[in-house]
């Protein structure tokens, strides 16, 4: 029984494994090697675009039923072929380029957007032994690259010369920059405990205790979780935090002036962007790949899900911030919230258990408060509404 | 979009000139805004008007009264019993008709639903303004299906109603209907709970709505601005309470006020509101007489609307339309047309003030102070 | 003192009641209110106001309308067009020839339906009214306008049978005042 | 609540008797346009009126002169109406803004002189309202004569021609006919309703 389990569980770096042998008899080794990197490579370049694809629909259905109809459900069995719809009319779209734009750096934006997205995969621990490039800063690289992305959308804001997409291209820069310091500053607490940068080191250092090792079932571990989450979001512009694209204020944003497959690669980005921070969030905090019975793989790839559902939920849910609140939200209340935080996680190091819990959530309890009278912006103000005849 | 960047001071940054519209998602349809913007900041706006223009004011002037009805509807096509209300009021007015006992508690049913309807809308609108992807809407638009269906099957249609008649109703309720009124009245309070569960305490949307856009009583009052507007800011001003116009004296009904004048307090009392009406509804159904529907005087019009002509005067009748004041001016000479034919429509009138609330603001706050002052642009451009 | 974020999570907490709610109740109660439009339809409203028809006795011959042009005249937009028909001797026949209707001015405000004398003109339900282009084809001739009484009869139960008693009335009367019978003569 | 109009007119007469008035209707004509603004100011602030609220400007034509109607409530007292009206001749079609008064005249008098054509002096924005700043005439004038906007004129098809766009013979023909005689395409008036 744990034969066969294990066996699932490794299917896939097995198949990759006897695929370079069976090379590896009559093939020198350098060309093995760079067999290797295509198969990694094509798995994580077909992956990318499935996964925006099915994540485009799962969005849709999600967001159709949060608002009580059905989604998408004409294109095959519960519009299963809806995405390949999709793709086929974003291919088939004229494609236009706006006449004063800078059509060099117009064209190349999208492409240069994707490429980030791209690159975060090889660093995101999919499974046991399944972490394409194991890194030992993998950390270091993901923040990295994850902020290469504002430049793209910069480009492609700037180039087309349309004042919406100016305004969404300021945005965003100031934004991306302001959220990537706390979402780095929420990675450390994770990084102090398992003393690691790798991300398959960061896994391990998770196992054991029936999941209850799991960095989220510590006082830092849920704050952290819970900044870095925000700031995942933020990060991939999604709602609320979607003011690059704000379409109810600057129609698309970035983007109005992009259309037919430009306009998909930026789409494509952001949700490839969403499923790679949701699985370093499920990496870090949530004990990436481990978890009982089931294959490995599938546990990441639920964890994953769950998160990219609830950032659904969010968007189903919540009206836009407006772009001061936004920026003080990152300054004012997630940057002081995760300093501590790294504060506590030091001092959870250093003392017996019982009295870390008490004291940290007094702690961070007594900082909550503080910043929430701090921040008074944030805090709803009561108002009286009398009923006059 | 048109490229004129404006150099304010030599030195210092430069003012962008961005158009807001015609072609917007959230401009409500085909309204302009020129807006000049300093980083995110409006230090400018003009709104232009009339691409939606249609002269509704002439092409009534050539019709005979009674064919002037549909039209109205198509002014502010979100409630257009409303306008049926105020069109059927003037001339009404201007004639002398009377309208029996069932027909007027029927108009007052009728305009409250349309008014839920309105509100609704607007509330579910200007949180798709703010940002969230079309929930509130929806659920908003779920809870006006139902009332545009009842409508579909008292008036015959779900917006343009035409449903109104000089010196009464086209149609009378059956029980049914009422029942089904009934219905709608009793299990809205729920719906109201869930959607303030939703919306009221969001720290998101406290932070967007609460001290933006603050308009003062005073210069509301001045501005000739009406409706929840005026109301939110704190002017107690309603006409179905001062004129009492119709049977509305009759109802037991309170006008909820705003403190700040914010978008907030515009976006609250519109949910009070509901409330009350809900409280007029539940009144006008337990009331409701047997008898006519339609004044024995009129009847004849019916058959021939050619034939109607009112005596040489003039009236100015106005109601309590959700977006604010409605005012029809009428003046007949004599003969089945009128001579002159005027609407004053609130949503024009309720963008006076627009500038002067979104100056100093954010562009994200121009748009829910748009959105907040509740504009149809069939009504705004006519 | 509320919780900060608490609005926020009552808010998710709303959405999430909605979300389960869609697949276990029924659209009433909260659950899916989509109708699946070409399979499913909405239950056919009775009083409800299209695009207007003709209706017909019998056969297409029979048509109620006299071609008084009442309608053309109190329509507010002028999309009706009427034609009188002449009899071989040249005198009007009191039957259309031509009867247009531009579906594309047609405001469906129903005032023909209400003036009509003769119980001839009704709105339809038929809304799946498409055409190629948007000036020529959207003027519906006579042949296309005119419908059978039973399908009148079909479309609005209540009101068909309200005027079929008042126009069976009406002829009972005809013929009596054209045939007395003999008692009234006796007296 | 509604304000007899003679009282009106009686208290009017008292305070302001330089100012010739004269009752219409329900409504106090105003003789000389001029004194408009004094009339409006004093109802706005004596104490017995408080008229504070204008709730709507509009203009009539009445074939021989143009007129301008108020309409006034007080929200402070919650009474009204009191109907004021100005009339002016076609040729000198100027009245005094009330803006500096009630702001909420600002678009309703600039709806005013868009379609009719009355000028509001002393208003701060005295532009179109709902027509583009080009358009000739007055559409709500009993006189205006709409444009035909299925004929091309002469100016037309030269701005047509000029970006490529070819233009049938028949039609270039029309408006050459057109600009010999030196007329504009005038669109049949909308049928007046016959009884």
């Amino acid at each position: 029984m744990t034969k066969i389990l294990e066996f699932i569980d490794s299917i896939f770096v097995a198949a990759k494994a006897w695929i370079l042998c069976l090379l590896g008899h009559f093939l020198p080794a350098w060309i093995v090697v760079l067999v290797s990197i295509t198969i990694s490579g094509v798995v994580i370049l077909c992956l990318g675009p499935v996964i925006m694809m099915y994540l485009t629909l799962l969005e849709r259905k999600l967001i159709g039923r949060i608002q009580n109809r059905y989604g998408p459900n004409r294109v095959g069995i519960w519009g299963l072929l809806q995405p390949i719809a999709d793709g086929i009319k974003m291919f088939t779209k004229e494609d236009i380029v706006p006449a004063n734009a800078d059509k060099v750096i117009h064209l190349l934006a999208p492409i240069a957007i994707v490429v980030p997205a791209l690159m975060i995969f090889l660093v995101v621990p999919f499974g046991k032994g399944m972490t394409t490039v194991n890194l030992n800063i993998g950390l270091l690289y993901f923040i990295a690259v994850s902020s290469i992305t504002i430049l793209p959308i910069f480009m492609g804001s700037w180039a087309s010369r349309n004042k919406y997409s100016l305004l969404g291209g300021m945005r965003t820069a100031a934004q991306m920059i302001s959220y990537e310091i706390p979402m780095t500053l929420a990675v450390v607490p994770a990084i102090m405990m398992s003393q690691s940068l790798a991300t398959n080191a960061i896994v391990l250092a998770q196992a054991g205790g029936h999941g209850l090792n799991w960095f989220i079932f510590t006082p830092w571990g849920i704050v952290g979780f819970i900044i870095f989450f925000l700031c995942a979001t933020a990060e991939c512009n999604r709602p609320p935090f979607d003011l690059p694209e704000a379409e109810s204020e600057l129609v698309a944003g970035f983007h109005t002036e992009y259309s037919g497959m430009k306009f998909a690669l930026f789409y494509m980005a952001e949700y490839m962007n969403a499923f790679t921070l949701c699985g370093i969030a499920a990496t870090l905090f949530l004990g990436g790949w481990q978890g009982p019975f089931l294959p490995s793989w599938l546990w990441f790839f639920g964890k994953t899900f769950i998160l990219i559902c609830v950032m659904i939920w969010f968007r189903g849910t919540f009206p836009r911030f407006r772009v001061d609140h936004l920026m003080a939200f990152a300054w004012k209340f997630l940057l002081p919230l995760t300093l501590i935080n790294i504060l506590l996680t030091a001092l959870w190091q250093f003392t017996s258990n019982l009295a870390a819990w008490c004291g940290s959530i007094l702690v961070l309890g007594i900082s909550l408060w503080t910043l929430v009278k701090l921040n008074r912006t944030f805090v709803p103000e009561k108002r009286h509404y009398p009923l006059e005849s | 979009m048109e490229t004129t960047e404006v150099l304010k001071n030599t030195d210092a940054t430069q003012i962008l000139e961005i158009n807001f519209g015609p072609q917007h998602p959230s401009t409500h349809g085909v309204f302009r805004m020129t807006v000049q913007l300093d980083g995110e900041k409006i230090c400018g706006l003009k709104p232009v008007f009339g691409y939606l223009h249609r002269n509704h004011e002439q092409i009534a002037e050539n019709l005979p009264y009674a064919a002037i009805m549909p039209y109205t509807d198509r002014l502010d096509y979100v409630n257009a019993l409303a306008n049926n209300f105020g069109y059927a009021l003037t001339i009404e007015k201007l004639a002398g008709f009377e309208v029996p006992e069932r027909a007027e508690y029927i108009r007052v049913i009728m305009a409250e639903l349309a008014r839920i309807v309105n509100h609704i809308t607007v509330i579910g609108f200007m949180l798709n303004d703010l940002g969230a992807f079309f929930t509130p809407l929806l659920y908003a638009f779920r809870e006006r299906e139902r009332i545009l269906d009842l409508f579909e099957e008292i008036t015959g249609s779900r917006l343009m109603n035409n449903y109104f008649r000089f010196g009464g109703v086209k149609r009378d309720l059956t029980n049914e209907n009422l029942a089904a009124i009934q219905k709608i009245v009793s299990k809205f309070p729920a719906f109201l709970k869930e959607f303030e569960a939703l919306l009221t305490k969001n720290e998101i949307l406290c932070m967007r709505c609460q001290n933006i856009g603050i308009l003062s009583g005073e210069t509301a009052t001045n501005a000739g601005i009406t409706g929840p507007v005026l109301r939110a800011s704190g002017v107690n001003y309603d006409i179905r309470k001062v004129d009492g116009y119709s049977i509305y004296n009759r109802f037991d009904f309170k006008i909820p006020l705003g403190e700040k004048g914010d978008v907030y307090d515009r976006f609250y009392v519109r949910v009070l509101e509901i409330r009350e009406s809900l409280k007029i509804l539940e009144q006008a159904l337990t009331k409701i007489p047997q008898g006519e529907i339609i004044n024995k005087k009129s009847l004849p019009l019916l058959k021939m609307p050619r034939n109607f002509k009112p005596p040489v005067g003039e009236a100015y009748g106005r109601v309590e339309s959700p977006k604010g004041e409605l005012g029809f001016y009428v003046v007949s000479d004599g003969t089945p047309q009128p001579w002159r034919y005027h609407v004053r429509a609130p949503s024009l009138i309720n963008l006076t003030v627009l500038e002067e609330m979104c100056l100093g603001q954010k562009i994200a706050d121009a748009i829910i102070i748009l959105g907040s002052i509740d504009i149809v642009l069939g009504e705004t451009d006519r | 003192m509320n919780i900060f974020g608490s609005g926020v999570f009552q808010g998710m907490m709303v959405t999430l009641k909605n979300f389960l709610t869609s697949y276990f109740r029924k659209p009433d109660e909260g659950g899916i209110f989509t109708v699946q439009y070409p399979e499913e339809r909405e239950k056919a409203i009775e009083n409800f106001r299209n695009f207007p028809f003709l209706v017909y006795d019998g056969s297409p011959e029979q048509i109620r309308c006299v071609a008084c042009g009442i309608c053309e005249r109190e329509c507010p937009p002028k999309c009706i067009h009427i034609e009188m028909a002449l009899d071989v001797v040249g005198k009007p026949a009191r039957k259309p020839t031509v009867f247009d209707i531009d579906y594309g001015l047609c405001m469906n405000c129903g005032i023909c339906e209400e003036v009509c004398p003769f119980d001839s003109i009704f709105m339809d339900h038929a809304f799946e009214v498409t055409a190629p282009e948007r000036q020529i084809s959207l003027v519906r001739p006579k042949k296309a306008l005119l419908k059978s009484n039973e399908y009148f009869q079909k479309i609005r139960p209540t009101l068909a049978a309200v005027i079929d008693q008042k126009r069976k009335t009406a002829e009972e009367k005809k013929k009596a005042a054209i045939q007395p019978p003999a008692t009234s003569e006796s007296k | 609540m509604n304000i007899p109009i003679e009282e009106v007119k009686k208290e009017l007469e008292a305070r302001l008797p330089d100012v010739k008035l004269r009752l219409i209707r329900d409504s106090i004509l105003i003789e000389n346009p001029e004194d408009l603004p004094r009339v409006a100011l004093f109802l706005k602030e004596s104490p017995k009126f408080l008229l504070d609220y204008l709730s709507s400007v509009t203009g009539a034509d009445y074939l021989t002169f143009l007129e301008s109607v108020y309409h006034f409530y007080s929200m402070a007292t919650k009474q009204g109406p009191v109907a004021l009206r100005v009339r002016v001749t076609k040729n000198n079609p100027r009245v005094p803004s009330l803006v500096p008064i009630y702001r909420s005249a600002e678009l309703q008098e600039r709806e005013a002189y868009d379609t009719f054509g009355i000028i509001f002096e002393g208003h701060p924005d005295p532009r179109r309202l709902f027509m583009w700043e080009e358009f000739q005439g007055y559409p709500l004038r009993k006189d205006y004569e709409q444009e035909d906007t299925e004929v091309l004129e002469a100016t037309d098809i030269a701005w047509l021609e000029a970006r490529g766009i070819e233009i049938p013979g028949e039609m270039k023909e029309k408006a050459k006919a057109l600009q010999a005689t030196n007329q504009r395409a005038i669109a049949q008036k909308p049928e007046k309703p016959r009884n």
